[in-house]
């Protein structure tokens, strides 16, 4: 059965995470602590005190890459299926119309290049 | 608290495991002793040195340590590798004490070890990195070459080697004690123990003058030839830009208050300067920005370049210098402004006080907005108009201006010899 | 009957993940922590998707979910205020509201799904490779009744609609300053 | 400060992108050219290995490395306790402890140093109108404490 | 928002942004802040909106010190102000001392000071190309930087007996005559230098992410950098030509022959040519002194006891850096009644809030490591 | 039914060895796991040793030399005592976050190298939807980075871990659409089956069969990968000269560890992406002339493979050595304006490749 491929993975999902856990519960056990003293536990910054806030609130750019993120990771995510029976859909293999196929796909990927030129000619792909 | 600590306590009773604890040591140092991460931490000299020893000639790489971490929380060496002022010292603490266990700090160069060229005379260098942290190990050199601090890595990996877990690693306890005066100390101990020898020799002294009264030592040291050199005087280079005499005239014609400071004001005199000494006028206080305003406007002097803003102190009163130049001319003025001292200030606060102001020529070059701070730093006068009037080099909370000639500091020590 | 079957056991497992990371996702105070959690918990379902052999919809669910659109949640946390570490205020009237949502939600599911007892013993509706990768991308661009090209050409649109919704809001904030 | 920018025509903005893009790659494989070079040409190493390499590894011989007394095989020095190198030094690293010897005559009784503080300038040695000092091609002087660092030069009391 | 008590040393002013400002340290213990320097960021994002150097972190006291030092002692400490060019600032504090005392140096003395000097100059901007590269992020540049650099020091180290804090030059001259292994080795060193300075071109100028870092970041103009009294190659780059050893010659310099490198544009890339084209001129340099290098004696008569006349003195020299001026004001006894330097650095800095204002951090660390300062110099 | 497909003879002895599916499965599961962590943490060390050495060899000196033969064993020492080193989170950090995500950071690399076909019948999780499912997991180092530079409470630590996310995400597109190249020209999602794509010569791997085409697929790749690393010169996360640490500068002793093991097997795992997606993956590079093809036949798949990825590696080292670091907002330009519209256009004329 095909599940069974992935049930292995689940294993290999938590592996990761244990090892680290293990590691680090060894180094809490195994290091040698020193003094615990005011300034070990300081925020480090370059041995000056800090001033203010560490978690300080950051510009609306950044949140503008992750929402041109998103929308190509659901176009890859759509091409995907696709291109894995594209060779198939051009040799004519299935029932599917090779040209129309090519027309879609072309539509799909032009309209989001077009959006893609136009946050570049807007100016929104600099980062600040 | 690791585990590690108590295994000793554990294994030693089973027979066999006092074997056992030993290997355990042994991995557990060899690992310690051969995987040094030092911080990047460095101030001055030595730090280039430092620098020198991770480079390819040298290549800290053979002995691990390459792996310069610049967060103190990935370290496991502290090279404190430069001279550490006071200022410094709470920011080498709090990184010291960020470097997680077990740590390690070896002290560079003469200025870690007792303040080095800065020992005597200084009232801002901390002498000896041990006042502040516990140091493993000490290497002499101003700076050491980096051969010498790999010498010292290698006492380090030894002393790291010879560690047990039955006598653990643990923060070493700083020595409270500031570096002692050494050579007075030396000095006090020797001449008791002259005194000593005084007397026990006393008696054989006499004998010995009895038995040869005109002994005369056969040994005379011989003084070195030193080289013969040719006395050479000093020549001047050629003048550059216009002559003392015509900046003078020029000046005088709109100020005539002004003069020469250290000339007289005749046309001979100036003319007679030598040409490598630029002229140095008196101005008043009400005059000087003026004066430096016409400078730097006039097209013929065009003073456009601020080279310094420094203070002499005269125990009565002050002298600010004002060093400015033309660049495309080429041709330097100092101007000087005598500066009595406040006496309404009662004596006992005249140490911290200010004692004189003067106006600020910010607006005129930007450059002096540091160099009129530095003298109010180091001297204690005020400038007028100053954007920014912080001390600059010491602390806020620094007590006195140290360039004044009745400075005093509880730190300095004075030089013995 | 208890189902004494491995994939079961996993199932409930799995499911039992889900519920938990979905109750802490809510009832942890910490916004970025909760974001944490509803990772684990997009991560979970993803693997009840395998177990439903729809491993398209799986990689999706890893992928825009997990991938996308909490990685997005998380720079918003980190950039709009200090949210990420302040506690969120719990009002009550909202609460209460909420709860009595919630409780009825449970009820209408009870009632109208768990009552009806041939669903848990009811075949699949759908063929065995309905969801795998090929039949998507077969369907996707098929023009036959049952494909969807009309919609998968509607979602280039719907992207670039969102696309460009966005970068006026990002240049009317430029704008302002 | 950071300038404007200046906005320019988009076919020239074109011409600037394409010429990146040919340019760029370039002069990237420029630089990878050289670290090649340096990967594959083992002769240019120049490493000294430092504790290996104690037997040849030498000082120049003007190298200033620790402070000593000039002393024939006797043990015998050439210090007259004049104590000029002592005012030379800038630091008090030089301490001349004088003793008065049998005669009566004041003669040197140790010559301590303090490796310490001493910074290597060399004014000590200039100083000394006879030559009784000099500064040998010693470098591994580190060591775990600070009190070893004062050392006694000398190993006999001075003539004269 | 102006109500916001600002750390010390921000001005007073109220950014119309609709983010929060926050403030970062740099410094003292920082991979790129070149020592001990503090530098306090105000910053919008990633951008910089204001930078507040600190000082002080390793003030020594040095110009307090040497008025309790004789004036052939204070020679020592001037070593430990701009170590990198140590032997370039003896040089500047002995034409001072010998102003005073009235003497010069014989030919040979002059010859082999702007040796070493240019040696000096040299190993300067190799650890600035090497601390350029480093900053940058390539860590391969800070080992090339060095490589040479190493070499350089090993002659030094021959002449003078101490790699870094040479002490060499006394007033009238220098400690020694140099050996005469010293001709050759200077000789294969440039041949050597020039080959590998085409690889560590090549390496650097032309590659395009050097390129996008640096072109027009930092930009300093003409006007602005007189008004900030910058000097040397800072001041060289803005397209100011005004280099010491050219416009105020001490030394031979007035009989070599050397151009002095000048850019127009002012921005990081003009100050890291304008460096490289340096260490060309002083390969020149250093060619003719090779060639014309005299016998004779090396020094001029030693005094017993160095006392300056009365009066004050200035000198002004072109160490790597930039201009190092000296002011010795000298009473009577043996001991100055004060000295004061003007590091160069300390005017070069002074210009770094308005070159970095605006760009982003990455940029502050490329700005900082092309005005190439050295802390102790400016903190003294 | 539930047994894991591990098409490999020993597998199969197991399967036989073992009656009960059940377990069988399990002792399977064991066997994968521990190969998959002796392939992983085992070859961390070797590479940082070979890191070290490579950069050293650039730079005109030696590397670690002093520990065993030419400081083979100094990594050992550098990992054993990291196990030795005190761990602790600041005082300001958030416990919880600050220590998962060191073991979030380590989900991604594993799950990766489960699915490489290291050789025939040496890949412990063939899917048919590999590709897209490597795509998947890789987000989780990103959010990895993102909540542990958060929970230092570090404002460096927050910078780094802000940019590098916007640059992880971003990169991430054009990783995926190079990948979606390959598998539009191999025709399946598979990792084994692109592998079985390329059999043949030399020329049939997937960097020449297509011409020029390929080759630039596979810079894009590179490049890409670079940026997904985190490596120099695009590792403005961590940013020493400018933000000391980045993202790990609170993390200390094992944790850090864990930080710089996850760029190592990441490494890896990329590597191994690159040979199986256009080097030919186990193939050995036959030439076409039987004398010499038959001896390289004779060499394992598996130590083709690995040849293959020590040589990406090498690469990857080569260029980390080489080059200056580019500054946040250039490398977001060189994504958005040079990579991902090339991309764009590489899939297009890969489509029409296909087509005609």
């Amino acid at each position: 059965m095909q599940f069974s491929e992935y049930f292995i993975l689940v294993f290999f999902l938590f592996l990761g995470a244990f090892i680290a856990a293990c590691a680090i519960i060894i180094g809490k056990l195994l290091g040698f602590a020193s003094k615990d003293t005011k300034n070990k536990f300081a925020p480090y910054e370059c041995g000056m005190e800090t001033y203010g806030n560490a978690r300080i609130q950051f510009k609306v750019g950044y949140y503008l890459f992750a929402l041109l993120f998103l929308i190509f990771d659901i176009e890859v995510l759509f091409l995907f299926p696709i291109l894995t029976q594209f060779k198939m859909i051009m040799a004519g293999n299935t029932a599917l119309n090779p040209v129309i196929v090519f027309a879609n796909l072309t539509i799909f990927v032009t309209v989001l290049t077009f959006g893609l030129a136009y946050a570049w000619k807007k100016g929104i792909l600099k980062w600040e | 608290m690791g585990i590690m600590n108590a295994v000793p306590g554990i294994l030693d009773p089973i027979p066999g495991g006092k074997h056992l604890v030993n290997m355990l040591d042994y991995v557990t140092n060899w690992a310690r002793a051969n995987s040094l991460w030092p911080l990047t931490y460095g101030t001055s000299c030595c730090a280039i040195e430092m620098m020198s020893s991770s480079m390819a000639r040298y290549d800290i790489a053979r002995f691990g340590s390459e792996v310069f971490r610049a967060s103190p929380r990935q370290a496991d060496l502290f090279i404190i590798a430069g001279t550490i002022t006071e200022k410094m010292a709470p920011a080498l603490q709090m990184l010291w004490e960020q470097i997680p266990g077990p740590k390690y700090a070896i002290a560079m160069g003469a200025c870690t070890i007792s303040g080095g060229p800065f020992m005597y005379d200084n009232y801002s260098v901390i002498r000896g990195a041990n006042t502040l942290i516990p140091v493993d190990v000490f290497i002499p050199g101003c700076p050491p070459r980096p051969e010498a601090l790999f010498h010292g890595l290698l006492t380090l990996r030894d002393k790291i080697l010879s560690e047990t877990f039955r006598d653990p690693w643990k923060e070493g306890i700083v020595i409270d004690k500031p570096y002692p005066d050494r050579w007075s100390e030396a000095t006090k101990a020797w001449e008791e123990l002259e005194k000593i020898k005084d007397e026990e020799m006393a008696e054989a002294r006499l004998k010995f003058k009895e038995e040869q009264p005109g002994y005369k030592s056969p040994y005379k040291a011989l003084r070195v030839a030193k080289e013969v050199f040719p006395e050479i005087p000093h020549q001047p280079k050629p003048l550059i830009g216009l002559p003392a005499n015509t900046i003078f005239s020029i000046i005088k014609k709109n100020f005539p208050s002004v003069s020469p400071f250290d000339n007289d004001p005749s046309e001979p005199a100036l003319m007679a300067r030598p040409s490598d000494m630029p002229l140095d006028v008196l101005v008043s206080k009400e005059e000087y920005v003026d004066l430096i305003q016409f400078l730097k406007e006039d097209p013929r002097t065009h003073l456009d370049y601020l080279i310094d803003v420094t203070a002499v102190d005269w125990i009565g009163h002050f002298d600010v210098i004002t060093q400015l130049m033309s660049i495309e001319k080429g041709h330097k003025l100092f101007i000087r402004l005598s500066l009595p001292k406040d006496d309404s200030i009662p004596e006992e606060n005249r140490a911290t006080s200010l004692l004189a102001a003067m106006p600020s020529i910010y607006h005129l070059y930007p450059a002096a907005e540091w160099k009129e701070r530095e003298v109010f730093d180091m001297f204690g006068i005020h400038f007028e108009n100053h954007p920014d009037e912080r001390r600059l080099f010491v602390d806020e909370d620094f007590k006195g201006y140290p360039l004044r000639k009745d400075f005093t500091h509880p730190h300095i020590l004075k030089r013995p010899v | 009957m208890f189902p004494l079957e491995l994939t079961d056991i996993f199932f409930y497992i799995v499911a039992s993940m889900i519920l938990v990371t979905a109750i802490f996702t809510i009832i942890v105070k910490n916004v970025l922590r909760s974001a944490i959690f509803l990772i684990f918990s997009f991560v979970a379902t993803a693997i009840f998707y395998l177990m439903l052999h729809a491993e398209f919809i799986a990689i999706a669910q890893v992928m825009v979910y997990a991938g996308g659109v909490v990685i997005f949640v998380v720079f918003t946390i980190l950039l709009t205020s200090h949210l990420g570490e302040s506690t969120l205020a719990i009002k009550i009237p909202r609460t209460f509201v909420a709860g009595l949502l919630s409780v009825s939600f449970v009820f209408v599911m009870w009632r109208f799904l768990l009552q009806d007892l041939s669903l848990s013993t009811a075949l699949p509706a759908a063929s065995a490779d309905y969801a795998s990768l090929e039949s998507i991308a077969l369907r996707l661009l098929s023009i036959e009744s049952e494909g969807f090209v009309i919609s998968f050409e509607l979602i280039s649109v719907l992207l670039l609609v969102t696309l460009i919704c966005s970068i006026t809001v990002a240049r009317k904030t430029r704008d302002k300053k | 400060m950071k300038q404007p920018e200046i906005p320019i025509s988009p076919s020239k903005y074109i011409k600037r992108y394409l010429k990146r893009c040919i340019t760029g790659p370039i002069s990237l494989l420029m630089g990878l050219s050289v670290t090649l070079r340096y990967f594959f040409n083992p002769k240019r190493i120049i490493t000294e290995q430092y504790p290996e390499n104690k037997k040849t590894l030498k000082m120049h011989p003007r190298y200033r490395g620790c402070l000593e007394l000039i002393e024939d095989e006797n043990d015998e020095n050439l210090c007259t306790a004049c104590g000029l190198c002592e005012k030379a030094c800038p630091n008090a690293s030089i301490n001349i402890l004088k003793t008065k010897n049998i005669a009566g005559k004041k003669v040197l009784g140790q010559y301590l140093f303090h490796l310490g503080s001493c910074t290597q300038c060399g004014l000590c040695i200039e100083a000394c109108p006879f030559g009784a000092i000099r500064m040998n091609q010693e470098f591994e002087l580190s060591s775990e404490s600070v009190d070893s660092f004062d050392l006694i030069l000398n190993k006999k009391e001075g003539r004269g | 928002m102006s109500s916001r008590k600002l750390p010390p040393g921000f001005r007073e002013e109220v950014l119309d942004s609709d983010t929060e400002e926050y403030f970062v340290n740099m410094g003292p213990q920082h991979p790129s802040t070149h020592g001990a320097l503090r530098l306090a960021l105000r910053l919008d994002g990633e951008t910089i909106v204001e930078v507040v150097p600190h000082f002080g972190y390793i003030h020594r006291g040095i110009e307090k010190q040497a008025e309790s030092m004789n004036y052939l002692q204070y020679i020592m400490l001037s070593d430990r102000q701009d170590y990198l060019t140590a032997i370039q600032n003896n040089w500047g504090i002995c034409l001072a001392f010998e102003k005073g005392l009235g003497i010069g140096v014989p030919e040979r003395g002059e010859f082999i000071r702007v040796m070493l000097a240019e040696l000096g100059r040299i190993a300067s901007h190799l650890v600035f190309y090497a601390c350029f590269g480093g900053d940058l992020g390539g860590q391969t540049a800070l080992l090339f930087g060095f490589k040479e650099r190493e070499m350089i020091h090993d002659i030094l180290d021959e002449v003078t007996g101490s790699r870094l804090t040479t002490n060499f030059f006394r007033p009238g001259g220098s400690v020694h005559d140099i050996p005469d292994t010293f001709i050759p080795r200077v000789t294969s060193f440039l041949e050597h230098l020039e080959k590998s300075m085409v690889d560590y071109e090549r390496f650097l100028s032309k590659n395009i992410i050097v390129l996008e870092r640096t072109k027009g970041i930092g930009i300093l103009s003409k006007e602005d950098a007189i008004a900030y009294g910058c000097s040397g190659p800072v001041l060289r780059a803005s397209g100011v030509s005004y280099d010491v050893r050219k416009n105020d010659p001490y030394g031979i310099y007035d009989q070599l022959d050397f151009d002095v490198p000048i850019t127009y544009r002012g921005d990081t890339y003009d100050r890291y040519v304008v460096r490289i084209a340096e260490i060309h001129e002083s390969i020149k340099i250093l060619r003719q002194c090779i060639k014309l290098f005299p016998e004779g004696p090396y020094r001029s008569k030693e005094k017993p006891s160095i006392r300056l006349n009365p009066g004050s003195y200035y000198s002004a020299t072109e160490t790597a850096k930039g201009l190092y001026a000296t002011y010795v004001v000298a009473a009577s006894g043996d001991k100055p009644y004060r000295i004061h330097t003007r590091g160069p650095s300390f005017a070069n800095l002074a210009a770094l809030n308005n070159m970095a204002r605006g760009h982003k951090i990455s940029d502050l660390v490329s700005i900082l490591s092309t005005i190439d300062p050295v802390i102790p110099e400016i903190d003294r | 039914m539930m047994i894991p497909s591990v098409p490999h003879p020993l597998g199969d002895w197991v399967r036989q060895m073992i009656p009960i599916p059940e377990l069988a499965f399990l002792a399977n599961a064991l066997i994968c796991i521990i190969a998959i962590c002796a392939v992983a943490i085992g070859s961390a060390p070797i590479l940082i040793y070979m890191e070290r050495k490579v950069c050293a060899h650039i730079q005109c000196r030696l590397g670690p030399m002093r520990l065993g033969y030419r400081g083979t064993l100094q990594t050992i020492a550098d990992v054993m005592k990291l196990l030795f080193k005190e761990v602790y989170a600041p005082s300001g950090a958030d416990k919880f976050v600050f220590y998962l995500a060191p073991m979030i950071v380590l989900v991604a690399p594993f799950l990766v190298l489960a699915m490489i076909p290291f050789d025939h019948n040496l890949q412990v999780s063939n899917l048919s939807v590999g590709i897209p499912f490597v795509i998947a997991v890789n987000g989780f180092g990103i959010l990895a980075i993102l909540i542990g530079g958060w929970a230092s409470n570090n404002k460096y630590s927050l910078l780094g871990a802000l940019r590098s996310g916007a640059q992880m995400i971003s990169y991430e597109i054009s990783f995926a659409l190079v990948l979606l190249f390959v598998v539009m020209v191999s025709g399946s999602a598979s990792l084994m089956e692109i592998t079985l794509s390329q059999s043949g010569t030399i020329l049939d791997w997937w960097i020449f069969k297509i011409p020029v085409l390929g080759f630039l697929a596979f810079i894009m790749f590179f490049i890409s990968s670079i940026a997904e690393l985190n490596r120099a010169p695009f590792d403005i996360a961590e940013a020493e000269q400018e933000l000391t640490g980045g993202y790990h500068t609170e993390y200390n002793g094992t944790a850090f560890a864990m930080f710089y093991l996850a760029e190592y097997i990441n490494l890896i795992t990329i590597s191994s992406l690159a040979s199986t997606c256009f080097l030919g993956g186990f193939f050995p590079p036959l030439i076409g002339v039987e004398a010499v093809d038959t001896i390289l036949l004779k060499v394992p798949g598996f130590l083709w493979f690995a040849g293959k990825v020590v040589l990406m590696i090498w690469a990857y080292m080569m260029v980390r050595w080489t080059f200056v670091r580019p500054r946040v907002d250039q490398l977001m330009a060189l994504e958005w304006k040079f990579l991902l519209p090339f991309n764009l256009l590489l899939l297009a004329l890969g489509a029409v490749y296909i087509a005609f």
